[in-house]
């Protein structure tokens, strides 16, 4: 057998997130691992460099906890539910600290991450030619992206964005097995490329399963256990983001936490209530049906809308 | 009944304009927000055969409620494919996609876009979320459609930072770079309907929404804005259209606001 | 209801295929469209350029039919069945005439089809590297492959090379709808990415389904229908490859093919048998019947590994 | 019953050689043929913990049946992942796979393998397939292992075409290229192990196997094959693992050759 990986969010987090390292953190908008999130922020971890294709709460969260130096990404915001004030603060205000953003687009990292995940050392594209994102860069000055006339003689230029291989990512998925073999359905976002650029991945996971239920269906697979370190499974780990098949975004959350998080005094009350003052995610679920109650935790669970079956024989 | 629906407000009025924008059997990148009820709306008017494709990858997307999101989990289900993220935009990239929306803090008079930061990029005095897709779409789709608030200072002379290319300085510079999509082909805000002319790629007025005077658009425009020869009121929309975005639409007011 | 592209091999061929096209193969080993391929010898198309990352028998049958002048691919034979015959005479023997093959790798053919798909003009590898895949080059010259140094300072080269969009590609896969949303399981192979890369696709499948089915499981599709122009319902159209779910390999037919492929008259017979003297595939499947017997022809159905199903819901 | 399994072939004995190259806990990427049933043989003895990866992108399989090709169907049910060749050969161009097995028309003194042709390229005597994966497994695998038979127009001076680097013209040239990978770590032939010299990356002979000589070894060779030192015979398999081999890695013979 196989060694297993499954091990505590507080495990993961200490054995293989280290200050100043250079972390993927997966999720568009939605599957984000907020269990993993969490226990980082509990864990005061210092000077990491961010590197995700749009960054949400979650990020918010790492900035204003003081966690982050840099960040390497197309987008931090909330989407509808508005801006992501800590990140706002840090870069107007310096608030918790200052905060260095190295902007790209969207589709640009997903390209930066898809070619390091294939070992391919950088990507040409049409993506912020002209633009101010092209003129202007942070901490990477020439190495951000290059301009270079196209030497297959189309006569345009394109530009240059270097591949990336963070140290370390972790994401959140619907299943994994103990070898860490990911399985994900659904809206993908910036899945599977983003995890598969990293040098080591830490999985979190609604639920551990069998890697003959892995087997069944490995289409869905979207990372080989091969890059991953740690399995955490972790029930609600996504809350209060949406996870295909298991639960809803959850509103009022979400817009508890945009009101709240508009001063530095009330994002610091809705972190200690939801973050520093538990130790796990089993507390943080338990302090949510003690809130919010047991109905609205039941309500944010997925109807069933299953998909038919195929068949993998020969 | 009929009258419930005559009192259509400006946020009603700029999608019923986007709607008007989208040709059957177009395929349409879409955010949340009023571009996706523009599209839904052209939908279930005058473009049945349109297909909607989200950036998170979603294509041809049969949601049975009104997404919040682009992520948003309904999105899935039904939909002809659910890619990722890379897929999305790539399509875009490659210039397979019709039509995308943008929107922005500002715009300029030749329709450069900025998502980044208001004042000097280094030391902001407000930094915004940034591009995310808004520049891969402006340079890949063949044509955009931007909508924004009419302020003045969101319409000014430059942006401060361009994060996604309109037509530069105007004239043949956007050619120069061989994008494959074409910019923006309107901006639409709440108080009118702009082009841009054909040479010189400068934004100019087509048409005012009603209730709003070509005035009050010229002081809430950054610069000297031209309008054009044959300016005119936008059309008001049909009460039944009003319905059918209220009602079909966002049946729960998850973007429309209330008068 | 948007417009229907169901229509007969025949019909898709004639429509779409002209003399002199550059048309992508597509199928890595299994799951090719034999019920094209042949449509396209019958139909005497002369003047292809093929473009695939390896090829088999049907690249093989399309070469000895005298239907190509020029091949980008990266291999060509018939793994362990055998030589491609046909392409050997070709290129030793100027049998039935001249073949020119530019020859890549089975990673380069990929990046350059997944680069034509994103729209990214070229991709950076370090396949090919030092090798006389760089050194030589059959019509394409200077814009075969390009060594350049890392502009990102590693201090190393890397070969760049040319993104892939051809004109026209055709497929085979399990099921697709009447608008082209294509859905593939199992094996994929160069799926996706080499049929994506394609300005207009073809593409025959074992079913077609209602756009409804093609919904309940929507991550299965590898192929938007908006790059499909046709959609050919072919049941046993990869014979004798095998189709995940549906039927397997026909070994001894497939060693039928090398023998008698040994030779320009054998082969010769060979398609006369099952190719020319044969109007469409319900009479191959007929004639297959007739010439083998029901009971091998049921042998080769596939038996249930039927996957699980997963929830959509939200 | 035992004796039944000591009269082992040359095939057999390359596979055995092979399976021993294989260390427990690697990924591996194999094609058909001897290279797999020496995967499966160190599955089944010294390496239970190895993952197996195929360039269609099947990863950790667990075939009920002996795979007749990297994209038999037996492959994708109960694997880890399947996923396509962009990803097979993807995880190898990264870097991230350990061992790849190789094979060839030709094969240098340097270790350089020919898949392409023999004669001029242009215009070829002999026309093989080509690459395929080769190349890519060649410059992107940790180290490889090349399976050949040992023919002299099989084992060249020089190759008529590189199709997969070895170490070119030997020394510290492959270095150059920055690689992600090592280069051929052995080459098992049917008469022997060959390595390569640490400093001049020449093939030398490590060890001949049962029944064969060295003479008739160098005799097969292209150029004067160097011997080392500890030139040994080959440790000849147990029947035991001849058993398990042909009873368990090819039970219906699809690989293995009778007597």
């Amino acid at each position: 057998m196989k060694v297993s990986k499954v091990m505590t969010a507080k495990e993961a987090v200490v054995k293989f997130i280290e200050d100043g390292s250079n972390l993927m953190v997966g999720g568009f908008f939605h599957s984000i691992s907020h269990v993993l999130t969490h226990e980082i922020i509990r864990q005061k971890k210092k000077g990491l460099t961010i590197f995700a294709a749009s960054s949400n709460e979650h990020t918010d969260q790492l900035i204003g906890a003081g966690c982050v130096d840099r960040i390497e990404s197309s987008y931090n915001g909330l989407e509808v539910f508005g801006p992501s004030y800590c990140y706002r603060r840090a870069i107007e205000s310096s608030i918790p600290h200052k905060v260095e953003i190295e902007d790209y687009t969207n589709f640009t990292m997903m390209a930066r991450f898809m070619a390091g995940s294939l070992g391919i050392p950088y990507v040409p594209v049409n993506s912020m030619k002209g633009s101010d994102l092209l003129r202007h860069t942070a901490w990477k000055g020439e190495n951000k992206a290059k301009l270079m006339k196209d030497p297959f003689g189309s006569g345009f230029d394109h530009v240059l964005v270097p591949a990336l291989q963070p140290e370390v990512g972790y994401f959140h998925v619907q299943r994994a097995d103990k070898e860490g073999n990911c399985q994900m359905w659904g809206i993908l976002g910036d899945a599977p490329w983003s995890v598969r650029s990293c040098k080591k991945v830490i999985v979190s996971c609604e639920e551990i399963v069998s890697r003959e239920i892995i087997g069944r269906d490995p289409n869905r697979t979207i990372l080989p256990g091969y890059k991953v370190v740690a399995v955490v499974e972790a029930p609600f780990g996504a809350h209060p983001k949406n996870c295909q098949g298991y639960y809803d975004v959850d509103r009022p959350f979400m817009k508890d936490y945009i009101k709240k998080s508009k001063t530095a005094e009330g994002w610091q009350e809705f972190m200690d209530e939801w973050v520093y003052s538990v130790s796990d995610r089993d507390e943080y679920i338990q302090k949510y049906i003690n809130t919010f109650g047991m109905r609205r935790f039941l309500d944010l669970k997925a109807h069933d809308f299953s998909s038919s079956s195929v068949n993998y024989g020969f | 009944m009929k009258h419930k629906y005559t009192n259509f407000t400006q946020q009603e009025m700029m999608a019923v304009a986007a709607a008007r924008e989208i040709k059957d059997g177009e395929i349409v990148i879409i955010g949340t927000g009023l571009p996706l009820l523009a599209a839904f709306l052209a939908q279930k008017t005058t473009a049945p055969n349109i297909i909607t494709l989200y950036e998170s990858g979603a294509y041809d997307c049969k949601p049975v409620r009104t997404p919040s999101s682009v992520v948003d989990s309904v999105l899935a289900p039904g939909s002809a494919q659910t890619a990722s993220l890379l897929e999305g935009l790539g399509y875009v990239h490659a210039g397979d996609i019709d039509v995308g929306f943008l929107g922005g803090a500002q715009i300029d008079k030749h329709g450069n876009l900025n998502t980044q930061v208001i004042g000097d990029y280094r030391a902001p005095k407000v930094r915004f979320p940034g591009s995310g897709g808004s520049n891969d779409i402006g340079v890949g789709c063949k044509r955009t459609i931007v909508m924004m608030a009419h302020l003045k200072q969101r319409f000014p002379e430059k942006v401060d930072f361009i994060t996604t290319p309109g037509f530069f300085n105007g004239g043949k510079e956007r050619e120069t770079y061989g994008f494959v999509g074409g910019g923006p082909s309107v901006v639409i805000s709440n108080m009118g309907l702009l082009r841009f002319d054909a040479e010189t790629r400068e934004m100019y007025l087509a048409s005012y929404h009603p209730g709003v005077s070509i005035e009050q658009i010229k002081e809430n425009t950054g610069w000297d804005l031209k309008v054009a020869k044959d300016v005119h009121e936008t059309e008001p929309p049909d009460p039944e259209v009003i319905r059918i975005l209220r009602d079909e639409c966002d049946p729960d007011g998850l973007y429309l606001k209330k008068e």
